[in-house]
């Protein structure tokens, strides 16, 4: 039994997908220019990235490691998020309209974010358990969107700033997530 | 106008400085100029044969169903790269780790099928996806010869040294993920100062 | 003693209270005098006069039927020399006036005084009406409107403010310190209007003989009801807002007025016209201005309402050094004139500024610093509305609470890097005003 | 009469300016530096002066890059003598220049300069040196030898070997350590003279300070070693309280406060790094805007809202 | 009824098409380098034990490999894995019975480049030959190992991952 405290921690702060893992950069920098925004991809985020790593966890266990073909893994994810995903916004849309004006138009953009596809590999390649993968996809979330939404407040408070013509936009977002993850080094090597 | 097919990927619409697609890859494994290699020649080799045979089946392929069409076609191309990168070089496998896999997901291909291969036809699909992936190539190869240069004093491929070692104390965050976002948003500053530059003519 | 609550925020501008101690002096007869006919919150007044026409001091020359109004008086006894429809007023708008020219005899038409204790309420209001009396702290709104709350507002505190929060204005100090009775009967009479039976005066701690002499005067008049209180001198302290937090610890809810949570606040000044005018019969058309800043003998003068203001700068000796901005009112709220204006009833002070305090400083970048955040009395974020004012962001600054500011402008007074804080959200406020 | 000035109230403006404030703060750090340099020597002095010049030098250029003109407002010396003080006294001075360059190059200048940057420049420079040259960071001189021999930091000695060093000597400053963190008398006299002249808020420091101390306290450590050792003092006084990268509002700053606490306690007890007072700062500047956002004074006369209501009811 | 039928099995055909050959294809691939995949997971496996124990031979148990020169079991090579300062680390330890630790090897790290990757020189493993596995600590924790300046985290990882492996197998084995 995995330390369940040692892998969230692990997710959100020492290994941040964005930061540290470069995993889910497109959206990080496509949906980071306003909060409310930000808020509402990193709720999608976290609900898919929970229930993806619920999803592909038995799938790999149960079916790619029975019959010995792991090697499927990248198809049968893909397809499986992809279709999930799909699953979850006809879901939505139906019966919770409220959620669906706020999560839908995210929710396309997330079939295509590594980030998920990347911690659904992840938890194969660390052997964690069931609780312990789902633990890891949730945090995983969590870690997203924080560096969302300080991103996010970083790049509504560069609306006032006096940024040079040639640095405005995407390099000074470049930049101000290169000293974001300067400052996220502080918890590297961190050790519970 | 082939020509063009060809070269709007490398230049006009680099799918890394200019359509921002594909970054995690690039971020994450231009720490080494031989990373990026491997990585733009699996990213190469899958993108041309998914829009090869993409264009090939287009009017096979019912719209409902095409984007998992798509998936399934790319994520097959991904495996086979992955499996023959880890027999034949089972290092940069290794380095690669689960970027390889990630490929997939990377915007740059399901874009150019969805833009691009389920409408022309085989031959400009080809070079479509020659050029792009050209592009991506020396997009992540640029990137990853400026880390690698200030992160370790030198370049080198494959242990072959290009540039022979210029200082003895280079910076270590080069190849940490600030250098990465860094060196990035420079690039496109420059690109942009160019840019601004050429209008103000 | 009662405990103080503190209103959040404010400044410790420089007092430059220059003309502290000195005397209310009678300034000068006017040769002629411009009465503006708006000099008050409200419709303006119709003339009562006709061009050539002789009048005397204290006679009625200007009314409106409108309940929001006031009646204005010739201040000096001459002949109507002309009435314009466009005078320059000094809070910076043009309005009809009538100009009067001095005939040197200085008769005056009074009215009969009138004994409060038997007097009914409405014919005490008739009579502050028909006196003119308006708010002379600076708002100008009509005391009879004022003091008539709307049905079901039920009003149980009365606070006289004496905090004279503004640096250089002295006018009011000067009054409670040389007519103390006068101020505390006129108060009386606010209070029996409104039967009400508790009144604060709330005075600055900076003003020791004024608080003195109030005391003094509150027990010779022997009303128990009434309470003079030192105030920390904080701008500001005067303002209505933070006067009734200072003393009551409520608050007016945003978008409401004071009477809504049952408290009234009156000028010192305005007090003493009242008993000036129930007492005497005396209609309002002459005040204490303080003349103050760069002249050469500042003074605390009394002078007929709609005296022009170089008048009285000569009257002081004239400008020392070069002249960079004449000021109507105090220096943190007053007007810049540009042009030689007549005082007008809420006009307590001419401050003369001379061309290095005048000097528009340069404007730089904001660093946070948050002191402007830290002194706003309202605890608004001045900094953010700036800049969102700037970008013309409004619908944002709603979301910060634009309308709520006051506009005292301490934002601005401490700002570092000399921003018109406050200017640009006067901006903001006005441009959300004329889209609703 | 002559013509006369219009401009609306006020028409009084207080003394202080950038300026003021800036020199002040130059002034109050000098008990720091002179500490720095009577400890340290001839060497930190070098790399004070370097990365005083290295900024002022690359504000310049940046400033003339971009179009804009120069003014030595004192912000960019500020930078280079914070950075020098946060480094070890005996760091290459080429490093010394190139981290003052990159400090204000990237953590300032790109962001528009003066008033708009989200960090810290001096604790980017800090940040960037020790990811860069994790060596040359972590290798320290022993006070009062004025020659290089290395020993390691109070911090160091008590994460790795468990060594507690003697409160007396990490108050007056003599342990190794980065050259303007040791001695905490002197970094307070500098402190108190800024706090007594308002230009920075009391707030921010207590509350930092005190969180790190119960923090310690509670987790069974020894709250008076945190306090004086590494750079909570100069962190505290000096740069949790810089106005640009911080909170405007007092809630918020003691929220960045006690934000700060926590995380420095974290890093130092189960970090990678014995000393996190650099980065929790930074990480702090990161929440600011979101604080800036959401901890805002009561307004007079209205009712306090819930948390969201401002960012609920804003939309895009 | 029938006309939707139609269309859906007209839409899923391709799909499920698709898929089959997609399928064929990657087990062709996968049959065609799998020989090749474990013959060269088994020959870094190799080349690693043949480092910790030169000469010797090598047979395989559940959870660690006996080592044997000329019959007789000298000690034991094992796969110590575990958290180091960024990614895991993963080395190959060999173990003489007596409890000294023979040799270190890193199979596979992800450490700081320049840095924290010097825990894989020969400098840094070197200083573990010969060690009781209670002295495989960083000498601030009062063992014999000396961290890597500047990569004390990495450096604490490894002695962690292989103390406590170590630890475990020594178990195993008595």
């Amino acid at each position: 039994m995995e330390n369940l405290l040692v892998i969230a921690v692990g997710a959100i702060f020492v290994n941040n997908f964005v930061l540290s893992r470069f995993l889910g950069l497109c959206p990080f920098f496509g949906v980071s220019r306003k909060t409310s925004g930000a808020i509402g991809m990193g709720l999608a985020v976290i609900i898919v990235m929970t229930c993806a790593s619920a999803i592909t966890w038995p799938i790999y266990t149960y079916l790619l490691s029975t019959f010995n073909i792991e090697f499927m893994e990248i198809v049968t994810f893909i397809l499986v998020i992809a279709t999930f995903v799909q699953l979850v916004e006809m879901v939505i849309r139906k019966y919770q309209p409220d959620l669906y004006g706020v999560l839908g138009i995210y929710l396309p953009l997330i079939t295509t974010n590594c980030a998920v596809m990347g911690v659904a590999l992840l938890n194969v390649e660390e052997g964690y358990s069931f609780i312990g993968s789902v633990v890891d996809g949730f945090s995983a979330g969590i870690g997203f969107t924080l560096a969302l939404l300080l991103m996010s407040g970083i790049r509504e408070r560069l609306e006032f700033a006096n940024v040079p013509k040639s640095f405005q936009d995407l390099p000074i977002a470049f930049v101000s997530a290169a000293l974001l993850a300067l400052a996220f080094m502080a918890f590297s090597g961190m050790r519970l | 106008m082939k020509l063009d097919e060809l070269t709007k990927g490398v230049f006009k619409q680099n799918p890394i400085f200019y359509l921002m697609l594909g970054l995690c890859p690039v971020l994450a494994v231009s720490t080494r100029v031989d990373n990026a290699l491997g990585m733009g020649l699996c990213v190469f080799f899958v993108l041309v044969g998914s829009n090869v045979i993409i264009s090939i089946f287009k009017h096979r392929i019912p719209s409902q169903v095409r984007i998992p069409c798509f998936i399934v076609v790319i994520a097959s191309f991904v495996t086979i790269v992955d499996l023959l990168m880890h027999g034949y070089a089972p290092e940069l496998h290794e380095r690669l780790g689960i970027y390889l896999p990630l490929i997939v997901v990377n915007c740059i291909i399901l874009g150019r099928a969805e833009a691009f291969a389920s409408r022309k036809s085989v031959f400009h699909s080809f070079l479509d996806g020659v050029g792009m992936s050209i592009g991506f190539m020396l997009g992540i190869v640029g990137i990853a010869i400026c880390r690698e240069a200030l992160s370790t004093g030198k370049i080198a491929i494959f242990d072959c040294t290009i540039v022979p070692t210029f200082t003895q104390s280079p910076s270590v965050m080069m190849t940490l993920p600030p250098g990465a976002f860094l060196t990035i948003g420079i690039i496109m500053a420059l690109i942009n100062y160019k840019n601004i530059r050429k209008e103000g003519r | 003693m009662l405990k103080f609550n503190r209103f959040r925020g404010g400044i410790h501008p420089p007092d430059s209270k220059i003309t502290a101690g000195k005397p209310i002096e009678k300034a000068k007869l006017p040769a002629s005098v411009i009465i503006l006919l708006h000099q008050h919150v409200g419709a303006p007044c119709k003339p009562l006069v006709k061009e050539g026409e002789e009048v005397k001091a204290g006679q009625k020359i200007g009314d409106s039927d409108s309940f929001v109004s006031a009646p204005v008086h010739s201040s000096i006894s001459g002949v109507v020399r002309e009435i314009s429809t466009q005078l320059l007023s000094p809070i910076g708008r043009e309005v009809p006036g009538i100009i009067i020219e001095s005939d040197g005899r200085d008769e005056s038409a009074k009215m009969e005084a009138i004994a409060p204790a038997t007097a009914s309420k409405r014919e005490i209001l008739a009579r502050i009406r028909e006196a003119g009396i308006v708010g002379l702290g600076g708002a100008a709104f009509p005391t009879s409107v004022k003091l008539s709350p709307p049905e079901g507002k039920e009003i149980d505190t009365v606070i006289l403010n004496g905090s004279e929060c503004e640096p250089y204005i002295t006018a009011d100090h000067r009054l409670m310190v040389e007519q103390p009775d006068k101020v505390v009967k006129g108060m009386n009479v606010i209070m029996n209007v409104l039967d009400v039976d508790k009144g604060f005066i709330g005075i600055e701690d900076n003003k020791k003989d004024a608080i003195r002499r109030m005391r003094e005067a509150v027990e010779r008049e022997g009303d128990k009801r009434i309470e003079v209180l030192s105030l920390k001198t904080k701008y500001p302290q005067g303002e209505a807002g933070s006067l009734i937090k200072t003393i009551l610890n409520r608050e007016t809810p945003s978008g409401s007025h004071s009477y809504d949570i049952g408290v009234l606040v009156q000028n010192v000044a305005t007090a003493k016209a009242i008993h000036d005018a129930v007492f005497e019969g005396v209609p309002l058309i002459e005040r204490v201005v303080t003349v103050t800043g760069d002249v050469k003998e500042p003074k605390n003068l009394l002078t007929r309402i709609g005296t022009p203001f170089y008048d009285l700068i000569k009257e002081c000796g004239g400008s020392k050094g070069d002249v960079g901005k004449i000021v109507c009112g105090g220096s943190m709220l007053g007007v810049a004139e540009f042009e030689n204006v007549p005082t007008i009833k809420s006009t307590g002070c001419i401050l003369v500024l001379d061309r290095e305090k005048s000097r528009i400083p340069e404007e730089r970048a904001c660093v946070r610093c948050g002191i402007c955040v830290s002194v706003c009395p309202t605890g608004l974020m001045p900094t953010i509305l700036e800049k969102l004012a700037r970008e013309r962001r409004f619908e944002e600054c709603m979301d910060y609470h634009i309308l709520d500011c006051m506009e005292c402008g301490s934002c601005t007074y401490v700002c570092p890097s000399k921003i018109p804080i406050v200017q640009l959200i006067r901006y903001g406020k006005e441009e959300i005003k004329r889209r609703e | 009469m002559p013509e006369l000035i219009v401009s609306p109230s006020p028409h009084i403006r207080n003394e202080v300016s950038i300026e003021k404030i800036m020199y002040s703060v130059i002034i109050a750090l000098i008990p720091t530096t002179a500490c720095g340099v009577y400890f340290f020597g001839v060497h930190a002095l070098y790399v004070i002066i370097t990365c005083i010049l290295s900024a002022l030098f690359t504000e310049y250029v940046a400033l003339r890059l971009m179009g804009r003109k120069f003014v030595m407002d004192g912000s960019a010396v500020i930078t280079g003598l914070l950075l020098a003080l946060c480094l070890p006294p005996g760091l290459p001075l080429w490093m010394a220049a190139i981290g003052a360059a990159f400090a204000i190059a990237f953590a300032k200048c790109a962001f528009g300069g003066l008033g708009h940057n989200i960090f810290n420049p001096a604790l980017i420079g800090r940040a960037f040196l020790t990811a860069s040259w994790p060596v040359a960071m972590t290798t320290w001189t022993k006070p009062l030898t004025y020659d290089a021999i290395t020993t390691a930091t109070p911090l160091g000695l008590w994460k790795m070997q468990h060594i507690a060093t003697p409160s007396i000597n990490l108050a007056l400053g003599n342990v190794s350590g980065c050259i303007g963190e040791t001695s905490a008398i002197a970094i307070l006299i500098g402190g108190v003279f800024l706090i007594a002249k308002r230009y920075t808020d009391w707030r921010t420091p207590l509350s930092y300070i005190g969180t790190v101390a119960v923090l310690a306290f509670v987790l069974g450590q020894d709250p008076i070693f945190h306090i004086l050792a590494g750079g909570l003092f100069l962190g505290a006084f000096f740069m949790a309280t810089e106005y640009v990268t911080t909170p405007i509002t007092s809630k918020g700053r003691i929220i960045f406060g006690v934000g700060a606490g926590i995380i420095v306690v974290v890093i130092r007890l189960i970090g990678g790094y014995p000393e996190g007072v650099c980065f929790s700062i930074l990480l702090m500047n990161a929440f600011t805007p979101l604080i800036d956002r959401h901890v805002r004074p009561r307004v007079y006369g209205v009712k306090r809202k819930s948390f969201f209501v401002s960012s609920a009811n804003k939309g895009d | 009824m029938g006309e939707e039928l139609k269309r859906i099995v007209g839409i899923a055909i391709p799909l499920i098409i698709i898929c089959i050959i997609s399928g064929a294809a990657l087990t062709a691939s996968y049959d065609l380098t799998k020989g090749r995949i474990e013959a060269v997971e088994q020959q870094r496996i190799n080349e690693s034990l043949s480092i910790i124990f030169p000469g010797a031979s090598f047979t395989e148990t559940d959870d660690y490999y006996s080592a044997t020169v000329s019959g007789e079991e000298i000690g034991y090579a094992f796969i110590a894995e575990g958290k180091g300062y960024s990614g895991t680390i993963k080395t190959m330890v060999g173990m003489y019975k007596n409890g000294t630790i023979s040799g270190v090897n890193i199979i596979s790290q992800s450490e700081t480049p320049g840095l924290g990757t010097r825990i894989a020189e020969p400098d840094f493993t070197n200083q573990f030959s010969g060690k009781r596995i209670e002295d495989v600590r960083l000498r601030g924790d009062g063992g014999v190992i000396d961290a890597i300046t500047g990569a004390t985290i990495s450096s604490h990882a490894i002695t962690d991952i292989v103390r406590e492996r170590a630890e475990v197998v020594m178990n195993e084995t008595r």
